[in-house]
């Protein structure tokens, strides 16, 4: 086995033994802590493959993010209610079925931002994102019978058949599943075929169009499966907290996300994961130590982005030697 | 009549700060190449320095002194300790850093001041209103604020067109490389444009001050609204970041007033409202998407 | 320099709680951001409330940031890895959303000091799960009660465009019964001129508006900037007038009708003891209904604990229940859904001998109203 | 027969300036077609239209029999065009080899599937090894194109564009920055490649313009204003003082 399965393994099984170590030293919110990481992770790594692979800077994400918890969110509600979507959509809390609802509606939403934004670049395309991702917010915001801005409540988590969803540690095993299942499927994503298409768009598009690629059709391909990745994180997420609100898909949302990546790494595998773990645990540890965490996370920040380039995988890659 | 008169200057005076605060950030953005998140901070910090000046000493115009030195204080302070060194860095980096600063200002300023909001008032000679037309009274301090955004809007004017430094400025927006080549002191040219541009943006703090709830965070709100106002405008381009931000301004208060009334007319009730109102607040977004579909460089780039 | 100082001890004074050898309550408040101040409000009136009660408490605060995936985790860690049984402190109605159930099925007891959601008021109503403060509707309702006693007819009512400004706007509309201009504005908005505007244009002979926070600030500023304080009176709910608007808005407020289950001239003994810790503790800070609330709730809980005990999921929640404490509101009693049932007032803003604005009571507009959800409750 | 490349009566105009006026020339299967002219002539604008990155204001453009005047870029690829850059235009983070592999795999297809393994491709990495193999580029095949030598990049690229099978060439300045060995390296891989496609040279080596082009054409300011075989261009006049008697003094 090579050298990076092994390693992969290994933090697999590490991370699966969380809740069982969480009992054990007492500790028991560490498995809830670990499990929102995971799920940021999973929303930092999709956005990971367009801005980190495919060099397109979306600053809109958490709206890909918002759409897919609030698919989760409001066919629960109709479930609770008896009532149907639009009249005709019958509401379900069955997690195999609003799972690929939610990465469904969440790639439509991405079609259709990515078909328009993709027109621009640079600047503008950061901004044009950003402008697409406000709108959903306000939209999902003025939504009355969805709550409006207090967002909506998820009473129970959606049902997995044979497991027990209430059980926190059954729940968390089976994010962890997902996470582990998306963390393979752009290893997979980025080696294939198409991830080298949109490697080398990333790195001079003008080339890749000569050599006859539709650099435009690529490119918003491969915002669409971002897109999806993040409604999945994001439905994941709805299930996890049992709550949608319009919070999901603020303009800082997106820019959390984006911090996430940057601080873990750019454009690797792994690195958005571990941004996400780190932002998060400092954030929840600072927090209880002072009302004033914001400060020395900023500080911290500052100085990771300022004495090294390419984030904590860099740094990682450094302490290790090199290796991979 | 009068009422579309009114909600015009409203709208030329929401411009004028919009102005204010694109005006720096798309200087920032056309001759460093950067992307300032912390430009709204900027603004926080020039509103907070004023009203505390303000309240100190009782004088606004103390205030708005106060307001301008901390502003472009801060803003030399950030290019000096951080941007310089990422200008050779890419937008991620930049975008981390300045979110980074973000965070710090905003705790400090809570450090420093407290959460509670200031209060500052409108200066005495302009706490009245001025009888503009038969009926319609307006705040003079409204106009104060718009005669000082189009006096800023003329001084640099000539500031870019007329003078030395406004040559390099131009170069710099649209050939980087050139003006290096000119063997211009590049540093000082970018210490001084941050300078300028974190003046202008206290500026705009230290005018909203009296009108607007000086409070942590104030900076963030208006911030979205400013990129897109130099998006619009084209980044770079002070033109475009006027035109954009006058334009931008009227079409967002116009929306405002009449929209969702105008949609009651044509739907039943209270659903219009609600989806006047909601289309009102994505205007300006929907603006930015519109214009980039069809000029994906905004209108004035100054970049070819 | 001095604000510097007296921050950093407040931080001081939170960290280190005064009875720690008393049982853990948890305050999940936002402390962070603009809203912030609402935040410290409730964590120091919740303090001082339970002091007056002479009971054995720790407080473990912490910070949402206004987001309901923090709530939820520093929940999580509040009730599963230090075992605390009662929560408190949610300011706003999203993250109580997120956090009220989480503690609810740890088996947990949240008392509310400000965040009343409907979503929790109604069907899903629990036994574990008190307000302390009150529910949106009855707040707005005072108000188109206040409205329509000063004899208006016509209104225009103006609110942010999210769920609890239209629950403003309907509540004020049920009781007024005159005609109303509903207007909506920006979520984050900050500048009013075009409002002005059309507030002149359409002249009603009363303005409502519902703007807690900055953007009440801001309002109120304008409105007195485009010459309508003078010509237009306004009739406004407690959160768009607390004493830290007030404070920063400063004369801009005055002539000002308001509407409030509690204001700090009331004539009983348990507000006027508030009043006075309030100002011993905090002389710089204003007090306002959202520490008051808080304090309410301290008392509630400390006279629970009392009572009690701690460690007694059960006894504690029909302690709680019997809401045995002598609120600084005077008459305060739970409905069937757990939340008040109180008195409204109608109170009007002055100025005081230096000008700046004071809160004087005039007179009680409603009594004993609890709220409109209590009947679809069945616990 | 079909001219593998016929355009007629082109016009781009930017502003007040006419950078294409009314061209038109034709390149035949299996030839070498010289653009020559001085700088600011419009060599590259006029190659940029063929290629479709600029769109002309008027005229037409056909690439083997097919109207392509508007076409975007990548369709006139499907066509059989291929190109290399004035400066070159490589993907600098990836190896020779890679760099190859793209290009192959632009041309094989299945760009689209994102389960596969690129890496394990065997048809397309055969083709890479047969490509390198005997060329000079071969011992440096896993070395990041970005640390390459400027006469390796542009053999490199040179690569690439045949990798693509192309029905028509466009050359634009391959000798520009290479040393007289290089070029003549470049020279031979040019003539060798010419039985496989046919090419438009853009070119300021008059050496290798002479070596090489069946025809050529002469640009001034935007217009053709001579084209012939190499002798026929040698000995006209107007060329002479236009073009050759300013380069050559």
């Amino acid at each position: 086995m090579k050298r990076e399965n092994i390693i992969l393994l290994v933090v697999f099984v590490l991370l699966a033994l969380v809740p069982f170590a969480a009992e054990f030293t007492g500790q028991s919110s560490w498995t809830k802590l670990v499990g929102q990481a995971l799920i940021y992770g999973m929303a930092a790594a999709s956005l990971n493959f367009i801005l980190g692979y495919g060099g397109m800077i979306s600053f809109g994400h958490a709206a890909f993010f918002g759409v897919g918890g609030y698919v989760v969110g409001i066919m629960y509600h109709h479930f609770d209610a008896g009532t149907a979507f639009l009249g005709f959509i019958p509401g379900t809390d069955q997690m195999l079925i609003t799972l690929p609802a939610a990465v469904l509606v969440a790639g439509l939403a991405a079609a259709v931002v990515g078909a328009l934004s993709l027109r621009t670049g640079g600047v503008q395309f950061i901004m044009i994102t950003l402008a697409f991702a406000q709108m959903f917010f306000f939209l999902f915001i003025s939504l009355k019978t969805y709550g409006g801005e207090d967002g909506i409540m998820v009473r129970r988590t959606n049902a997995l058949p044979g497991l027990d969803m209430k059980d926190k540690a059954t729940l968390y095993w089976v994010v962890l599943g997902f996470a582990a299942a998306y963390y393979l499927f752009l290893r997979r994503l980025v080696q294939s075929s198409f991830g080298q298409i949109i490697a080398g768009i990333r790195q001079n598009e003008r080339r890749m169009a000569a050599m006859g690629i539709s650099t435009y059709r690529y490119k918003l391909y491969a915002f669409i499966l971002s897109g999806m990745g993040a409604g999945l994180s994001g439905a994941l997420m709805v299930n996890f907290l049992r709550f949608a609100s319009p919070d999901m898909m603020h303009w800082s949302k997106s820019g959390e996300l984006m911090v996430m990546v940057i601080l873990g790494g750019v454009g690797t595998l792994a690195g958005p994961f571990i941004g996400a773990g780190a932002l998060f645990t400092l954030e929840s540890m600072l927090a209880r130590y002072t009302e004033h965490w914001m400060l020395p996370v900023g500080i911290l920040l500052l100085i990771v982005v300022m004495t090294s380039k390419g984030g904590l995988m860099a740094l990682i890659r450094k302490l290790t030697g090199g290796a991979k | 009549m009068i009422l579309l008169f009114e909600q015009l200057l409203n709208g030329l005076q929401y411009g004028v700060t919009l102005f204010l605060l694109a005006a720096g950030l798309t200087l920032i953005f056309g001759i460093m190449g950067v992307i300032n998140l912390a430009h709204g901070a900027l603004y926080m910090v020039g509103a907070f320095a004023a009203s505390w000046v303000a309240i100190q000493t009782g004088s606004f115009w103390g205030g708005l002194l106060a307001g301008l030195v901390a502003s472009a204080i801060a803003g030399i302070v950030v290019e000096l300790g951080v941007m310089r060194r990422l200008y050779a860095r890419d937008h991620l980096d930049q975008v981390l850093a300045t979110f980074a600063l973000i965070l710090i200002f905003n705790q400090s300023t809570v450090l420093i001041f407290g959460r509670q909001p200031l209060f500052t008032s409108v200066p005495e000679i302009f706490s009245g209103s001025v009888q503009i037309l038969p009926g319609l009274p307006y705040p003079t301090y409204r106009l104060f604020v718009i005669a000082v955004g189009l006096a800023v809007a003329v001084g640099l004017y000539f500031l870019i067109n007329k003078t030395r430094v406004g040559m390099l400025v131009r170069a710099g927006a649209t050939n980087r490389q050139m003006v290096r080549a000119l063997g211009v002191n590049i540093q000082g040219l970018y210490t001084a444009v941050f300078a300028l541009g974190a003046l202008l943006a206290g500026l705009a703090g230290v005018m909203a001050s009296p009108i607007v709830s000086v409070q942590v965070g104030m900076g963030d709100e208006i911030i979205l609204a400013t990129f897109v106002v130099v998006v619009i405008g084209g980044v770079g381009s002070v033109k475009g970041a006027f035109v954009a931000g006058i334009v931008l301004g009227m079409f967002d208060t116009m929306l405002r007033a009449f929209l969702p009334a105008t949609l009651q007319q044509v739907m039943p009730g209270p659903e219009a409202q609600a989806l006047g109102v909601g289309l009102s607040s994505m205007g300006i977004y929907l603006m930015m998407a519109l214009v980039l579909l069809v000029r994906p460089r905004g209108l004035f780039a100054a970049r070819g | 320099m001095k604000k510097l100082l007296t921050t950093a001890s407040l931080l001081v004074a939170s960290m280190v709680p005064a009875y720690a050898e008393g049982t853990k309550i948890g305050v999940i408040t936002t402390l962070s951001g603009p809203a912030g101040y609402l935040g410290e409000q409730i964590r120091d009136g919740l303090t001082l409330g339970l002091q007056a009660t002479g009971a054995a408490f720790e407080l473990v605060v912490e910070d949402d940031g206004r987001d309901p995936n923090t709530g939820v985790q520093v929940a999580d860690r509040m009730l599963n890895e230090e075992g605390i049984k009662l929560l408190t402190g949610i300011v706003f109605s999203n993250v109580s959303g997120a956090v009220v159930p989480e503690a609810l099925d740890a088996g947990a007891i949240y008392v509310s000091p400000n965040a009343a959601p409907s979503g929790l008021a109604g069907a899903k109503c629990n036994p574990n799960y008190f307000v302390v403060s009150w529910q949106n509707d009855s707040l707005h309702e005072a108000s188109g009660a206040a409205a329509k006693k000063l004899g208006y007819t016509t209104a225009v009512a103006l609110a942010p465009n999210y769920q609890a400004g239209k629950d403003a706007i309907e509540g004020f509309k049920r009781e007024f019964g005159g005609e109303v201009t509903e207007i909506y504005t920006g979520v984050e908005q900050s500048d009013f001129a075009g409002e002005m505007a059309q507030i002149r244009d359409k002249a009603p002979q009363v303005v409502f508006q519902f703007h807690p926070g900055g953007q009440g600030i801001a309002f109120l500023k304008q409105y007195q900037q485009s010459g309508l304080l003078g010509s237009i009176p306004m009739v406004l709910s407690e959160p768009s007038y607390d004493g830290v608007i007030l404070k920063a808005v400063g004369p801009a407020a005055v002539g000002v009708t308001g509407t409030t289950h509690w204001n700090a001239d009331f004539d009983n003994e348990a507000s006027k003891a508030m009043v006075a810790a309030w100002a011993a503790a905090f002389p710089e800070t204003p007090l306002t209904t959202y520490a008051q609330q808080a304090y309410d709730t301290g008392l509630l809980i400390g006279g629970a604990l009392n009572k009690a005990g701690g460690e007694d999921v059960a006894a504690l929640q029909a302690a709680i229940k019997a809401a045995d404490f002598t609120s600084t509101r005077g008459h305060f009693a739970f409905g069937a859904n757990q939340h008040p049932i109180q008195d409204w007032y109608m109170t009007e803003i002055v100025a005081d001998e230096a000008g700046n604005p004071k809160i004087v009571t005039k007179e009680k507009i409603r009594e004993a109203v609890g709220d409109v959800y209590a009947a679809d409750c069945k616990m | 027969m079909t001219h593998v490349l016929e355009i007629s009566g082109l016009v781009k105009k930017f502003g007040g300036l006419t950078a294409t006026d009314h061209v038109s020339l034709t390149v035949d299967t299996g030839e070498i077609h010289a653009l020559i002219g001085p700088n600011g002539a419009g060599k590259s604008t006029l190659i940029n239209q063929i290629c479709g990155e600029i769109i002309p204001n008027a005229g037409h453009i056909h690439l083997a029999g097919r109207e392509v005047t508007r076409l975007p870029p990548a369709d006139r690829v499907a066509l059989g065009l291929g190109r290399t850059f004035q400066i070159t235009s490589l993907l600098d983070d990836m190896t020779v080899r890679q760099n190859l592999g793209l290009a192959v795999q632009a041309r094989e297809g299945g760009n689209f599937h994102i389960f596969d393994r690129a890496a394990k491709r065997a048809e397309i990495w055969d083709e890479v090894g047969e490509t390198l193999n005997d060329t000079a580029l071969s011992p440096r095949a896993d070395i990041a194109a970005a640390d390459l030598s400027h006469g390796e990049k542009k053999q490199l690229e040179l690569l690439m564009a045949l990798s693509q099978r192309p029905r028509l060439l466009l050359l634009d300045e391959p000798m520009a920055g290479l040393g007289h060995l290089e070029s003549q390296q470049m020279i031979d891989s040019l003539r060798a490649a010419r039985s496989d496609c046919a090419m438009l040279l853009v070119e300021h080596d008059m050496e290798a313009v002479f070596a090489l082009a069946d025809r050529i054409s002469v640009l001034v300011y935007g217009r053709v204003i001579a084209a012939g075989t190499a002798d026929e261009i040698r000995a006209n006049p107007a060329v002479r003082e236009a073009y050759l008697g300013e380069e050559d003094a």
